[in-house]
């Protein structure tokens, strides 16, 4: 299964991106310059993590324009699988392939440490290989991870399932003490519609092995790799 | 700084006259304005064999400053041991260079940036952050992790809250924009930083060996390439502060505070590493103190060469800025390189790969000199060696009386306090002690996916990918022992970085350091100064460490006096096989505790003695060097058979506080508890057993199956070693003495520092 | 001569202002009781080539406002331009 | 009623404005040439208790600006007062 990362001026999980996705999960991967407008023809597109443009004016605002973004999104419009991982996430958002807005923290400080998130749909092609309701341990580093969406979107969201992963505690428990940056409804990663565009907040990509605190990342990659086998 | 330990830092500055009137006549009073003494003005002319134009006067001015020229210390510094097998790199380039293995080096050192942090915390630290960086990628080596050391006056007081606040966001924004792991460091909150706070800042990077580079010029006729920001008005040494040309109006305009861009930074970093790993460059340095000026003569006088630039040709952010304001503005993130001949375009190509505009500014040429033009029309001609070899001090030194007074305190008058538990949450509260998490959680410690050990532990510890190779590193300084024993602290100072390099399972192999004192034209702070610089020597060439660079901050003054004289310093250690890192945390119930050293009898100097009875004073704790480097080497063994569960060294609060950190797992969201059962070691006082820091002690955890090795190894290396009790349950439960639920340890020890900063002011 | 285009983008009532939260929250506990709320904006210049038509300056900033300057999801602009 | 007090804080002149120099870059990559100049600022609202004499909450957001919403080493501030 061949995968795509792309390369924005300022990101920097880059790197961990095609370290997991070649060394951890053995599969093949190209980096694509956001200047390019070829993809090569991956099966899925994960859009990396990072300072794109250095955050500046707001998350993910400047990266969107890159000729890259292009074809990102006509990729997604043929139902192309894409990730988008912590600016990625943003990225998407401003791009409109995703709904909603990441604004800034509640408590207005960058967080970096392992959360626990509940996987509220295993359906996605980003989730199969999960159990509905499983819980993963995943760390998070961001300063504007806050999801906001208004009323009308978010009953939209959760109607149609796009609420694919919320903050929760070692148990499970979804609560407001378990939401590490005031997310609306503890969201911590949702989907398209058509459930073949995805955002999330924590990263799959440092969360590959046990040497680095958690292998429970490999459960995203591994569904990637697993629908696109069954796609084929 | 070719010849001297350490290079140049940015704390003090001199006061120059603004350049604003190019032909501004060079007065007695303008001389003394630029900081320059009769005699050291006598020397540039006898040097030119004329008098100075007023740029050439800037030039030498700020070369010759303390913090580039290092003219107090450069005779001191050259007293440290600097040689070892590893080394790749010794002082005088922009970072040192120490072989790793496998092909791979690692490239690391410390800078301070403490008075621009005083004056605009967020951005100061930041831009401190920005500079360590760019000494590491200058060297060709990807950075691979921040450190940082801090100090302030008491964390009760707002103003200190609120620059604190701002050091840290400042360092984050940085670190985590640029994808840089910032992975360990210390913050001490001590009276004596009250208004005059330290911000040392270190970076380590890894290199392939054939693609170091260094600062050097060479090859007449080689382009001398500008890239990365625009050169404007900020941070041009006090020159706006002391002028009187400056009318209101453009003190309003104008700002010597320097805005940090990492964004910019990022960029530079990649091109530059393309650009030397491509085999593009002869020679690159990175603009920082004394920007233009520091970076042009130093290459030519590394390399041996000469350097010819316009300034007109350097891309400027105002209009008519004069060839002094040009060649003395320390605009951040700009470079200058040297390509090889013929690959000029390339390099350009390079740069417009990543957006970055980049002017050939000049050529290297074989005269020797610095030769500024502007337009066409020399500004200022000067031989660059001359430039680089500021004069050398040697100034009077005497003993503070104080430290008489400190050696003779009776700790017999001190009363030994009736309920030690609750001496152990108060030192566990106490911000110096308490967790740092506060901290580093607002750093991305995790990013490149490398940091196997995260900041909580004694050191942090990354792999290198693609090699069972790791690296362990800490970053520690203890001003207050040298306050009461120079000597005696700085030796502390290194076996405390190299203790906690060990208790990670790693070998110590190379160290930094930044030296933080007052003014050295006091004889008292110049004393201290010597002392501990003598200290420093004596502990790492007993360890057989070799210092590979640093950086001198002088001239740090309270409105009270001097801060306490201090030394940090950053360590590096080396893992052959990263799979033997051990942490400081208590793993199984059941598991063995050891305590490897001996338990003490003195409080002098002790964090206890301060937070418990106000006092800081007494005798600054003894250090025998050679059973502490038996300490360091038998606990690399321990880790390398694979005997440890866990390894912590006895530090700020003694035993007591250690046990205690030992049964809280660190982290972030991940907090977890384990009590411990062990008996009080040794006889005399209850307190000093307790709370005292005797040094060469550290707390180690096996299985029971573990012991019999543990107790052999100790035995061969002669550690004194013994078995002290056993982990398990909830509660901490020290001899007869202490009984403490650990829960209630760890809510004090690791919301300490959030409850004091949660008021809203100092987050928005 | 050139257009100076000066453009305020704030966020809509309904949008969560975390910042603006925190400061009114310093600002009651410094003493300012008589702030009651706080909202927190951008205030963008831009300089256009004085040589361009008024009509054109105000086309480009509405879509420069659109496209880039403010998130339509969260944010509302307005701006003003003068020739200085 | 109440007083809508509207601070704009800018960076000073000499003040180096990564965020502005980044986003004129890509608006001129975007194909907005004539932008020749790009200044980020910030736009705070303040709602005062309207019982305040206008002259209390001029002096009020004056100190509030002093104190917290402008760095005074590389910013400054202006702001108007109205009653809605
Ligand atoms: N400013 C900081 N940045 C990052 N980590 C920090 C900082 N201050 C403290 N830490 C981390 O907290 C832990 C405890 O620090 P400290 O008490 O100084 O340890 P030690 O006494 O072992 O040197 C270490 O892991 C250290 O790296
Ligand atoms: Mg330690």
């Amino acid at each position: 299964m061949k995968f795509a990362v792309t390369v924005f001026p300022g990101s920097n999980c880059d790197h961990d991106c095609e370290y997991v996705i070649r060394d951890v999960m053995g599969q093949p991967v190209e980096m694509i310059w956001h200047k390019e407008t070829d993809l090569k023809s991956p099966d899925c597109v994960v859009v990396p993590g990072g300072f794109s443009y250095g955050d500046y004016l707001r998350t993910g605002a400047i990266a969107r324009f890159s000729p890259v973004m292009k074809s990102v999104a006509d990729f997604a419009a043929k139902g192309g699988l894409v990730i988008g991982i912590c600016n990625g996430f943003q990225i998407l958002c401003e791009a409109g392939l995703l709904p909603g807005v990441l604004i800034r923290n509640k408590s207005l400080q960058f967080i970096c440490e392992n959360v626990y998130i509940k996987v509220e749909q295993a359906g996605t092609p980003f989730t199969s290989a999960c159990q509905p309701g499983q819980v993963l341990k995943i760390p998070i580093a961001h300063g504007e991870g806050n999801y906001f969406i208004d009323p009308e979107g978010l009953k939209k969201l959760k109607g149609n399932g796009q609420v694919v992963a919320r903050y929760c505690d070692e148990k499970g428990n979804v609560t407001s003490e378990a939401n590490p940056n005031g997310s609306l409804d503890n969201i911590a990663g949702v989907c398209n519609p058509k459930r073949n565009v995805f955002g999330l907040m924590p990263h799959p990509d440092r969360s590959g092995e046990d040497a680095l605190g958690s292998h429970d990342g490999q459960f995203i990659w591994k569904s990637i790799i697993s629908s696109m086998a069954a796609a084929k | 700084m070719t010849s001297s330990t350490h290079s140049a830092g940015s704390t003090s500055s001199p006061r120059a006259s603004s350049g604003q009137v190019m032909d501004a006549e060079v007065t007695p009073q303008v001389i003394k304005e630029h900081g320059l003494k009769p005699d050291e003005y006598g020397r540039i002319c006898e040097v030119l064999g004329r008098k100075p134009n007023i740029t050439e006067l800037g030039l030498y001015s700020v070369m010759w400053s303390e913090h580039c020229g290092y003219k107090h210390s450069r005779a001191l510094l050259k007293t440290l041991p600097t040689q070892g097998p590893k080394v790749l790199q010794g002082p005088g380039e922009n970072a040192g260079i120490m072989d790793i293995g496998e092909g791979w080096a690692v490239a690391f050192k410390v800078e301070s940036h403490n008075h621009p942090s005083a004056i605009e915390p967020y951005q100061g630290a930041a831009t401190g952050v920005g500079g360590i960086l760019r000494d590491i990628f200058t060297m060709g080596a990807r950075p691979i992790a921040s450190l940082n050391s801090l100090r302030f006056g008491p964390l009760t007081d707002p103003t200190v809250q609120r620059l604190f606040a701002g050091v840290v966001r400042g360092i984050a924004d940085y670190g985590n924009c640029m994808g840089i792991p910032t992975v360990a460091g210390e913050v001490v909150f001590d009276e004596s930083y009250t208004e005059n706070c330290l911000v040392n800042a270190m970076s380590v990077g890894l290199v392939r060996h054939e693609h170091i580079i260094k600062g050097r010029a060479s090859g007449a006729g080689n382009p001398v390439i500008y890239i990365g920001a625009t050169t404007g008005r900020d941070g041009i040494h006090g020159a706006t502060f002391a002028s009187t040309e400056i009318t209101d109006e453009s003190t309003e305009k104008r700002s010597a505070v320097q805005v940090a861009d990492p964004f910019m930074e990022k960029l530079l970093m990649e091109a530059t590493l393309e650009l030397i790993h491509s085999g593009l460059l002869v020679g690159i340095q990175d603009m920082g103190a004394a920007g233009l000026t520091c970076s042009t003569c130093e290459m030519a006088s590394r390399g041996g060469a000469g350097i010819e630039i316009d300034v007109a040709k350097v891309p400027q952010r105002e209009k008519g800025m004069t060839p002094y304001e040009i060649l003395l503005s320390e605009s951040q993130e700009r470079m200058l390189l040297v390509a090889k001949p013929g690959c000029e375009q390339k390099v350009h190509d390079v740069l417009a790969k990543w957006d970055l505009h980049a002017a050939t500014i000049g050529f290297v040429t074989d005269t020797g000199r610095m030769v500024v033009k502007e337009n066409g029309k020399v500004v200022a001609d000067v031989p660059a060696d001359s430039l680089a070899e500021a004069p050398v001090y040697h100034p009077a030194k005497s003993e503070p009386a104080i430290l008489k007074k400190h050696r003779e305190f009776d700790e017999a008058s001190v009363p030994v306090p009736k309920d030690p538990g609750e001496i152990l949450e108060k030192l566990i509260s106490d911000p110096t002690i308490a967790s740092k998490r506060w901290v580093y959680r607002q750093y991305d410690h995790m990013v490149r996916s490398n940091t196997l050990v995260r900041p909580g532990s004694d050191a942090a510890v990354l792999r290198v990918k693609g090699t069972p190779i790791g690296l362990a590193m800490t970053i520690d300084g203890l001003g207050s022992y040298c306050a009461l024993d120079p000597y005696e602290g700085a030796k502390i100072v290194v076996a405390e970085a190299a203790r906690n390099i060990a208790c990670s399972g790693a070998e110590p192999i190379g160290m930094t350091d930044c030296l933080n004192f007052g003014s050295p034209e006091k004889p008292e702070v110049f004393y201290c100064f010597d002392r501990v610089i003598a200290g420093l020597g004596d502990a790492c060439r007993a360890f057989q460490i070799p210092i590979t660079g640093g950086n001198v901050s002088l001239y740090n003054e309270n409105p009270s006096g001097a801060i306490d004289p201090t030394p940090i310093v950053g360590m590096i250690g080396l893992f052959a096989d990263v799979s033997a890192a051990v942490t400081q945390w208590f793993k199984n119930d059941g598991d063995f505790i050891y305590l490897l050293g001996n338990i003490g009898d003195s409080i002098g100097g002790s964090r206890y003695l301060q937070v418990a009875h106000g006092k800081k004073t007494g005798r600054c704790p003894k250090l025998d060097l050679e059973p502490e480097h038996k300490l360091h080497q038998v606990l690399k063994a321990m880790a390398d058979a694979r005997l440890l569960q866990s390894a912590h060294d006895c530090s700020d609060g003694g035993f007591a506080v250690a046990l205690a950190e030992c049964c809280m797992t660190g982290g972030t969201h991940e907090a977890k508890t384990l009590g411990a059962r062990v008996e009080l070691p040794g006889q005399g006082r209850v307190d000093a057993r307790l709370f005292g820091e005797a040094q060469s002690r550290v707390i180690v955890s096996c299985e029971a199956a573990a012991s019999a090795q543990i107790e052999a190894l100790a035995g061969k290396f002669g550690v004194p070693c013994a078995k002290i009790g056993q982990v398990g349950g909830g509660t901490l439960v020290i001899g007869g003495e202490i009984n403490v639920p650990v829960t209630r340890l760890a809510d004090l020890f690791f919301n300490r520092i959030e409850k004091l900063m949660a008021s809203p002011f100092q987050n928005s | 001569m050139s257009w100076h285009v000066s453009v305020y983008v704030t966020l809509k009532p309904s949008v969560l202002d975390p910042q603006g939260a925190t400061v009114q929250r310093a600002l009651n506990q410094m003493g300012y009781q008589a702030v009651q709320g706080v909202r927190m904006g951008k205030f963008t210049e831009l300089e256009f080539d004085g040589q361009l038509a008024e009509s054109d300056v105000k086309k480009q900033a509405n879509e420069i406002c659109d496209k880039l300057l403010a998130n339509p999801n969260i944010e509302s602009y307005r701006f003003t331009v003068e020739k200085k």
